[in-house]
């Protein structure tokens, strides 16, 4: 009885070992293990940031040597140095980005047209006269960019406005897509010369819209090196090929604080700190 | 494309095994199955034998027994037979292990607990399919040493059990009034027969996984609180 | 009377009696125009005055910037006082030149600034139509000349005259083809002309049987055509559903109406043609219906273009005090204004202004798949399907259930009883769609 | 001239007058006459009933539902039709656990109104089925004392109420096991065992239709289910007498009126397109004959709805319209 | 015949459904049931599978274990999971879309309880050749149906504003719950 | 991908599974194979005796049950057409179809038991049943296997009161009905579960129906 019992089991494992042998000749598909293991090591947040479309095809340019680890912003510096010892590759450098806006008009800064009523969203409100809000460019504060931020980087303050976390901010992109306004952009977290304005109406008329908002008087790019910061299309713009040039001293005379000399968060000098950025 | 270059050759002692779990403390390898990677709760794997024979904690014992049984002498001799498997063969190999565990408890069971292997019925012998010692096999056991491999299985033998009997002893108690066979609640009760059906394994899975959405969503909240 | 119309549609309250049987009257000059230097679809009009010229009216303020553009000229003479960024019906601030009108100018006829029609080739008629600055009057202000001059791989074989006027309370089509149905029926002749067609069909909703009798009484006798009676239905002057009431055929979806033969004109756009030809002058002016339970003195009125909303208001005694909006457009498609500086634009078929009672309830439900919408949407949307993609901002896949095919007529809004705010949601949907495919193109 | 204080809304701005609740309470109002016929025939047992599930609906709404979803009626339906579905000598703790069930498990946990993908009413329903099986298949006879209780109404929560009313098979029920067939005057009437609103199909009919005439319900699916009802009873009855009665009788009998115009009429788990409700419709009507005939239960309303709420998604999906233009598109590749 | 095969089809197919009423294949029935297509192919693949474990446990049960049957479940698996490994070989091979698509769930599918449970019931029925493939299509019909209905459901689900303590698994749960319930209609069907 | 090539140059190839040669592959699997088929083959030789008692067990306890405790049970088995005391050669006398007779102390036959199975509301309703084969009178019946509703179908084990009603019915046929009746013939059914009822019934008629006329085919024939 045992017997009988090796022989069929032994022979049905027999009979298929050989196909299987067999097809495995004949289809095998060779894939470079490495690569699931340098996609478990990524943060599986899929969140595109690196230019791809998710974590396995970033796994499988890293492992074809085709993008450093390092261009996972999402990835701690810890984790990316693991990935690039495990690949035995540079890790690469990242500079440290983070998203900031270009808009300080918040409700006790900022004049309010019209009420608006329909759905809470930036994007909804935009299609509506720009939501009423008097200016045209400014953030209308209903958090898109919020919702947007997959991780958890953007809080907005009482005043509306949203307040980015650089720790927490990965400069995944998400928001700068997310807002219809187009106000945020990616910034090298070191250049502290920023401004955070947009309306382009020349002249102190544009205060009746909003106080904090750059009135193109050109102080600023008096007091800066001479390309630096320019005034002609209505708001102040910072050439940041010549950011190495920047001084604080460009942000003291001007009027608003539409352009400022920033270190870490937005906001810290509006005067009226939401709770969430004051702890 | 570019060639890499390789100056940090990978540590030599233990060769890496693509997808092989880091190293961690034996006491984690135990913990993660009951806790984190709960495989019933979590992985939801091995769905099926949670809700058929999770109608009586008689079941879900004699189930939870044979399925730990089966994990843990599967599990260590999938480690140990680990290098000598070849890749393309693992599978196979890995359910004949499995099946021959499988089958000799049905025989046992069949033999000395007989009724309890008519209720089970044809449940014991579909442990061989259960996703979690399968699941086990490819993940864990095959990639590490057996102390690991068994103590991986046992801790998923135990959230396993510890899953199937909080399913089972629910709906026993709610479906039939009774826990072991004892009646609880007097002979008035009146009975939820609809506990011990189909749907009633369903909606006591989705209640458990409520519980633990809720949980979540407290400890998420709370979180909050703390770093405004 | 056979009538035509096509599936689907909404039935809102329309409210035309409010100014269907006043006459348009003429409305007299602001002191100050604002003139857009963006009022039409397509590029916007290059600058070509300085602050402190003095222009006659008539006299271009800004040039055609390329083929898909027109010129915008001076409504009234005056001087130019300031070139600024101000704000647009719209919303937003765009270059506009002011016009400090000149109180004592005459503001009489000039020699033509327009050629005569007679003996023009087609070219000519094409140029001087641009020229002319003539966009569509019925509300998209897409260049006229471009849609005179169809490719030539397209056969257009029907000239189809939208003067259906679905949207409740605007008369300012009604009226036209009441009080200038000759103008009409020239204005159809120089674009039959030009388009080389041989049949012309207008389309009039039944409710406006005056009309359909005044163009009936005038029609030339030379000319073949046809005044079609249509359902009275919103949106029964879309340009898809029109042709498909006209034709009976489907304009395929992302396709422009002369793949299937036709090219549609609003009527006022045509009267507007037939005043260029005829008076010489340029596109200065426009018929607006001005009306609303929020306004004290409805009216239609001859407006020259770049008045204020804020001066167009006055003139008809102002606002009641519970007035609480002011509708650029028909109450369907129109957008709410935010700022009375604002000027007309030679797109604004009407202004109206709703009093509070009459403001869309703010109380959103739960859609509870009613399914009304699917049946309300002309183009056979699932807007109710969309709407929730729309929440969750899965805009590809709004994209692939044809996003693009909705022509934001708002009746899926109208009809749904959850008060979902459909076609806003598709709107800011098809912005952002295109925002992340730039993005992602970047 | 005075600037208003403005207003910036999404076009349209004209909004048609029928709202959310407005047809919720209508369709509730609606309901009046059918709880007034079971209470003439059932006494004050059917009104116990319907108030204990209406009670256990909306306390269960109220407790974990969204803050203020009580007001758009919406629960107050599930109720009543839950209520008018039991048989009206259930124990009360039986029909409150059904509608707090219904509306936990069928409404609250899908995302509240209009998320739902199955009739919570008829949630509650199978599952009081399931549960006591023995309790809601016990039929009261109709008539006798206004305030003579059908059966152990008060039974202690949790506790097995006992039964020793005087009861009457439904006559689905004689039919099925005894087989005998009961008049068909006496259905239409409603003078016949079974739930609490099983009795007047006139009075139902009634009030669907100017449910329908009022555009707060589409006529296509009812419609659809009791022609299929007839026309499939009509052929089976045909070919075999003895297993399935004839099609009037299908057509009176059970729940089939309460379900055609109150249930498979709930636009939230019903198809979106008029072509999904008749498809709907035909798989609804199809299934209860198929269970009256060949099914182990005697009635088959509440199971047929609730499997073609299931495929309500996928019926959606099949029966999308085509896209205006995109068929002349697809002519035009074609040449 | 005919109709005992036809009975044999339908009640797998909706009676005795695997899934909603046996708790046959409820991994994939939970965790492959996001979207209709994917939910239809994996069925199409199962359906696929469960005919060729049909045919192999036949001709084991007339051929190899007659003498042996406490062996049929080792056998059983180790031949459909031999088919399956091999099938998923082609697969990988010839539609690499597919593969991804499906992923983990393909060698799965052999360690799907539905699998060997449709071999060890065709054996403790005692189905023909013939009987025992239209229970094999009857069954996959079944998982197939099971899964769309799941997946058509869920994909509606993904819009909706489900409470966040109910979004990972508990509302699937709960409508496998309440489709479960809705199939018990057919319960006793031609018992009556 | 181009991973493929590179690959081998790196030091990681010993990573790379190189691709074990057919005849180990082949060899492990027949090899794994065998050696499961002998453990299990023992394995069931162990058990096999307690399994086979157990099932034998199974029945004698029902029929013991059925027929009320008899002194003694003979065991007659279905051969051809005929009862016989040996089973059919080469049968297995636990799977072999039979019937048992029970003797009280004296000597006296008490009844036959027999198993007979009949479609209920989900599956087969399997049932020992035991009747006087002269009088055609029950004495019981026992169920040995059912799949149907807990709480509704199962009542058919778990209300004593049913199972009560049958000793001494009349199997003339046996009739169900819905009330309670004093009837010889007739038991009544379970509300709610009358086709599980209706199914009991259906079992011991048809029992009776097929096993009598063997028995007295038996009996005329001397009990050989
Ligand atoms: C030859 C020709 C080309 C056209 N090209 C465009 C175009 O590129 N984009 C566009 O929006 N409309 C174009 N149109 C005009 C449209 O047909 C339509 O009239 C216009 O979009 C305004 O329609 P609406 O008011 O319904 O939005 C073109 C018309 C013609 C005759
Ligand atoms: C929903 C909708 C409704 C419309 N209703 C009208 C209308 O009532 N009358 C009209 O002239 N144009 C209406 N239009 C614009 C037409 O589609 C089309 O653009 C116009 O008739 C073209 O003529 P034009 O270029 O001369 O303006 C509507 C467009 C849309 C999208
Ligand atoms: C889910 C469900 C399961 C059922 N199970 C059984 C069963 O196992 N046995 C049975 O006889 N009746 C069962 N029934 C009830 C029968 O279909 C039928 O209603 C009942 O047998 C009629 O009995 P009555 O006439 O005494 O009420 C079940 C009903 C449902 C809804
Ligand atoms: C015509 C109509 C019929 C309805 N039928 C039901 C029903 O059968 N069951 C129910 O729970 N709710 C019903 N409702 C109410 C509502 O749609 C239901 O509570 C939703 O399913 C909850 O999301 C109905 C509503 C209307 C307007
Ligand atoms: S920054 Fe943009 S998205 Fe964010 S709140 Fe402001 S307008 Fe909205
Ligand atoms: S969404 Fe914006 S704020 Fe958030 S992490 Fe990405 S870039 Fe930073
Ligand atoms: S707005 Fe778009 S979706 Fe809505 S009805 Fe109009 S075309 Fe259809
Ligand atoms: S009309 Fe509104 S409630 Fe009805 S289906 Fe459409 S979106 Fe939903
Ligand atoms: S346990 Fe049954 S399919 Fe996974």
């Amino acid at each position: 009885m045992i017997l009988q019992a090796i022989l069929i089991l032994g022979g049905t494992g027999l009979v298929f070992a050989i196909f299987i042998a067999a097809a495995n000749k004949k289809l095998k598909v060779w894939e470079d293990p490495r690569i699931d293991v340098v996609s478990a090591m990524l943060p599986q947040a899929n969140c595109g940031a690196c230019g791809l479309p998710g974590c396995r095809a970033f796994a499988e340019k890293a492992v074809g040597g085709e993008i450093q680890p390092s261009k996972c912003t999402v990835s701690n510096a810890e984790r990316i140095g693991e990935i690039a010892h495990f690949l035995g590759v540079d890790a690469g450098q990242a500079v440290k980005r983070v998203a900031r806006l270009a808009c300080a008009g918040g409700s006790n800064v900022a004049m309010q047209r019209a009420e608006y009523r329909g759905l809470n969203t930036c994007e909804a409100a935009t299609a509506v006269a720009g939501g009423g809000k008097g200016c045209a460019w400014g953030c209308l504060g209903f958090a898109d960019c919020e919702r947007a931020c997959t991780f958890g980087a953007i809080s907005m303050t009482a005043e509306g406005l949203p307040v980015v976390d650089v720790e927490k901010c990965t400069a995944c992109n998400d928001c700068v897509v997310a807002c219809p306004k187009q106000l945020f952009s990616l910034q090298v977290l070191d250049h502290a010369l920023f401004v955070q304005c947009k309306n382009l109406v020349h002249g102190d008329g544009v205060l009746e819209q909003c106080t904090v908002a750059c009135t193109t008087c050109g102080k600023c790019a008096l007091d800066a090196a001479p390309g630096l910061i320019s005034v002609a299309s209505g708001v102040a713009v910072i050439n940041y090929d010549k950011i190495a040039e920047a001084e604080e001293s460009a942000t003291e005379r001007c009027p608003t604080g539409a352009i400022l000399w920033l270190r870490g968060a937005q906001f810290a000098r509006v005067p009226a700190l939401s709770s969430s950025e004051a702890a | 494309m570019t060639a890499i270059h390789v100056d940090a050759a990978p540590d030599a002692t233990e060769p890496i095994v693509p997808g092989a779990p880091p190293p961690q403390p034996l006491w984690l390898d135990f913990w993660r199955g009951i806790a984190e990677d709960n495989p019933v709760m979590i992985q939801m794997l091995g769905l099926c034998p949670s809700m058929a024979v999770s109608n009586s904690l008689e079941n879900g014992i004699g189930m939870s027994a044979a399925v730990i049984f089966v994990l843990v002498c599967s599990s260590l001799l999938v480690s140990l037979l680990r290098k000598v498997i070849p890749g393309e063969v693992r599978l196979a190999s890995y359910i004949l292990i499995i099946a021959t565990f499988v089958t000799i408890s049905d025989l046992v069971m069949q033999a000395y607990f007989p009724a309890l292997s008519k209720t089970l019925g044809p449940f014991v012998p579909l442990i061989v399919v259960n996703c979690i010692i399968l699941g086990r096999a490819e993940a864990f056991a095959g990639k590490v040493k057996p102390v690991r491999a068994v103590a991986d299985a046992f801790g998923m033998g135990v959230g396993f059990t510890l899953a199937l009997c909080t399913i089972a002893a629910f709906r026993e108690v709610v479906g039939n009034g009774t826990l072991l066979n004892h009646p609880l609640f007097g002979p008035n009760y009146e009975p939820w027969n609809f506990m011990i059906m189909p749907p009633g394994g369903f909606l006591t899975m989705g209640l458990m996984f409520l519980v633990m959405g809720w949980w979540g969503e407290r400890q998420k909240s709370k979180r909050a609180e703390v770093t405004p | 009377m056979a009538f035509f119309g096509f599936a689907h549609g909404v039935h809102p309250p329309e409210e035309k009696g409010l100014t269907s049987g006043l006459p348009i009257r003429r409305m007299p000059y602001p002191d100050e125009l604002i003139l857009p230097l963006r009022q039409h679809a397509g590029k916007p009009a290059k600058l070509c005055v300085k602050v402190g010229d003095y222009v006659e009216r008539g006299d271009p303020v800004g040039q055609a910037d390329g083929y898909m553009s027109v010129p915008i000229h001076a409504s009234a003479a005056g001087t130019v006082s300031a070139i600024d960024l101000w704000p647009h019906p719209d919303g937003s601030y765009v270059q506009s030149v002011h016009i400090k009108v000149d109180t004592y100018a005459l503001q009489a006829a000039r020699p033509r600034l327009v050629p005569q029609w007679e003996g023009l080739t087609v070219e000519q008629v094409i140029k001087a139509v641009q020229e002319a600055g003539v966009v569509g009057l019925g509300g998209a202000a897409f260049p006229t000349h471009v849609k005179l001059a169809p490719p030539k791989d397209y056969a257009v074989h029907t000239l189809i005259i939208n003067g259906a006027e679905c949207e409740p309370y605007l008369t300012s089509d009604h009226r036209t083809m009441v009080e200038f149905p000759e103008r009409v029926h020239f204005g159809c002749r120089v674009m039959m002309h030009t388009l080389g067609v041989t049949k012309a069909v207008i389309g009039v909703e039944k409710n406006k049987p005056d009309a359909i009798e005044a163009l009936e009484r005038t029609k030339p006798k030379d000319l073949d055509i046809t005044i079609l009676p249509l359902t009275v239905k919103y949106p029964q002057g879309a340009e898809k559903m029109l042709i498909h009431a006209v034709t009976g055929v489907e304009v395929p979806s992302g396709k422009l109406p002369v793949t299937v033969g036709v090219v549609v004109q609003n009527v006022g756009s045509l009267a507007a043609i037939a005043e260029v030809f005829d008076t010489g002058l340029p596109l200065i002016e426009r018929i607006v219906t001005v009306t609303g339970h929020g306004l004290k003195r409805p009216a239609n009125l001859i407006v020259p273009v770049g008045t204020k909303l804020k001066d167009l208001l006055a003139y008809c005694d102002g606002v009641t005090p519970n007035a609480r909006e002011v509708i650029n457009g028909g109450p369907m498609m129109g957008m709410s204004v935010s700022n009375l500086e604002a000027p007309v634009l030679k797109g604004t078929t009407g202004i109206v202004v709703l009093t509070d009672e009459e403001v869309r309830a703010d109380t959103v439900y739960p859609c509870i798949h009613c399914g009304r919408c699917l049946e309300a949407c002309p183009v056979f949307l699932n807007p109710s399907w969309l709407g929730d993609l729309a929440r969750v901002k899965r805009y590809q896949d709004m994209a692939d259930e044809h996003l693009a095919d909705c022509m934001l007529c708002g009746s899926c809004s109208y009809v749904c009883p959850s008060n979902i705010p459909l076609s806003q949601l598709f709107q800011a949907s098809k912005v952002a769609l295109r925002r992340i495919q730039t993005a992602g193109a970047a | 001239m005075t600037a208003p204080n403005l207003i910036v809304t999404a076009s349209p701005h004209l909004k048609d007058k029928d709202t959310t609740p407005r047809i919720m309470w209508t369709v509730a109002a609606s309901l009046v006459p059918v709880i007034l016929t079971s209470a003439f025939f059932f006494g004050i047992s059917a009104l116990l009933v319907i108030t204990a599930a209406t009670a256990g609906a909306l306390l269960t709404e109220r407790a974990v539902g969204r803050p203020n979803a009580l007001k758009d009626g919406s629960a107050v339906i599930t109720g009543l039709l839950l209520g008018l579905s039991l048989p009206p000598g259930i124990a009360l703790w039986m029909a409150f656990l059904g509608g707090a069930f219904g509306i936990g498990f069928g409404k609250v946990i899908w995302g509240g109104l209009g998320q739902n993908g199955f009739n919570p009413a008829l949630i509650g329903r199978a599952f009081l089925q399931t549960a006591f099986p023995v309790a809601i298949t016990t039929w009261p006879k109709p008539g006798g004392n206004f305030f003579a209780l059908k059966g152990d109404l008060f039974a202690f929560p949790f506790m097995h109420p006992s039964s020793d009313a005087v009861t009457q098979a439904t006559p689905l029920g004689l039919f099925k096991f005894e087989k005998q067939l009961t008049p068909i005057v006496d259905m239409v009437l409603g003078t016949t065992g079974g739930s609490v609103g099983e009795t007047s199909a006139v009075v139902i009919l009634l009030c669907g239709a100017y449910l329908a005439w009022k555009g707060y319900l589409n006529w296509r699916s009812p419609v659809s289910i009791l022609l299929t009802v007839f026309v499939l009873g009509f052929v089976l009855h045909l070919i075999n007498p003895a297993k399935a009665p004839d099609a009037l009788f299908q057509l009176f009998s059970g729940g089939l009126m309460l379900g055609a115009v109150y249930m498979a009429t709930d636009m939230v788990t019903v198809p979106t397109t008029n072509k999904g409700r008749w498809v709907f419709g035909i798989g609804t009507g199809a299934i209860v004959v198929v269970i009256r005939v060949y099914g182990g239960l005697p009635e088959g309303v509440m199971y047929a709805i609730l499997i073609m709420n299931a495929f309500t998604p996928l019926i959606n999906r099949a029966t999308q319209p085509a896209v205006f233009g995109t068929r002349t598109l697809k002519q035009k590749e074609a040449k | 015949m005919i109709s005992n095969l036809a009975w044999i089809f339908f009640s797998t197919l909706l009676i005795n459904n695997f899934t909603l009423a046996m708790f046959l294949g409820l991994c994939p029935f939970f965790g492959v049931t996001r979207s209709v297509d994917t939910g239809w192919r994996l069925g199409a693949a199962n359906t696929f599978v469960l005919v060729i474990t049909s045919i192999s446990a036949w001709a084991l049960n007339t051929y190899v274990l007659v003498s042996a049957p406490y062996l049929r479940t080792i056998a059983f698996i180790v031949v459909i999971a031999s088919m399956v490994q091999i099938v998923e070989m082609v697969i990988k091979k010839t539609l690499p879309t597919l593969f991804r698509e499906l992923g983990i769930y393909l060698p799965l599918i052999t360690t799907n309880c539905a699998i060997l449970g449709l071999a060890l019931f065709q054996t403790t029925r005692k189905y023909t050749l013939l009987e025992g493939i239209v229970f094999a299509i009857g069954a996959g019909l079944g998982l197939t149906l099971a899964l769309s209905l799941m997946a058509s459901i869920r994909e509606r689900m993904d819009v909706a504003d489900v409470p966040a303590l109910a979004r990972r698994m508990g509302l699937v749960m709960i409508i496998a719950s309440c489709l479960s319930m809705a199939f018990m209609g057919f319960a006793g069907m031609g018992s009556g | 991908m181009s991973g493929h090539e590179h690959s081998h140059g790196a030091p990681e190839a010993a990573v790379v599974d190189a691709g074990s040669s057919s005849v180990r592959l082949i060899a492990t699997l027949a090899m794994f194979g065998a050696l499961a088929g002998g453990i299990l083959a023992f394995t069931y030789q162990k058990t096999l005796p307690p399994i086979r008692k157990f099932a034998g067990e199974r029945v004698e306890v029902a029929v013991r049950e059925v027929l009320g405790s008899p002194a003694k049970l003979d065991t007659l088995f279905l051969v051809g057409d005929k009862l016989s005391k040996t089973p059919p050669p080469g049968a297995d006398p636990l799977e072999a179809v039979k019937v048992f007779i029970g003797f009280d102390a004296s000597g006296a036959p008490i009844g036959v038991a027999v198993e007979e199975k009949a479609p209920g509301f989900s599956s087969d309703v399997v049932l020992m049943v035991g009747f006087n084969p002269q009088t055609s009178a029950l004495t019981g019946f026992k169920v040995l296997a059912q799949t149907e509703t807990p709480g509704l179908g199962d009542k058919i084990i778990k209300d004593s009161s049913f199972a009560r009603q049958f000793p001494g019915k009349l199997v003339t046929p046996l009739k169900g009905d819905k009330s309670a009746t004093s009837d010889p013939s007739t038991v009544q059914t379970i509300t709610g579960a009358t086709i599980t009822s209706k199914a009991v019934i259906k079992v011991i008629n048809k029992a009776v129906e097929t096993w009598k006329p063997r028995l007295d085919a038996y009996a005329k024939e001397g009990g050989k």
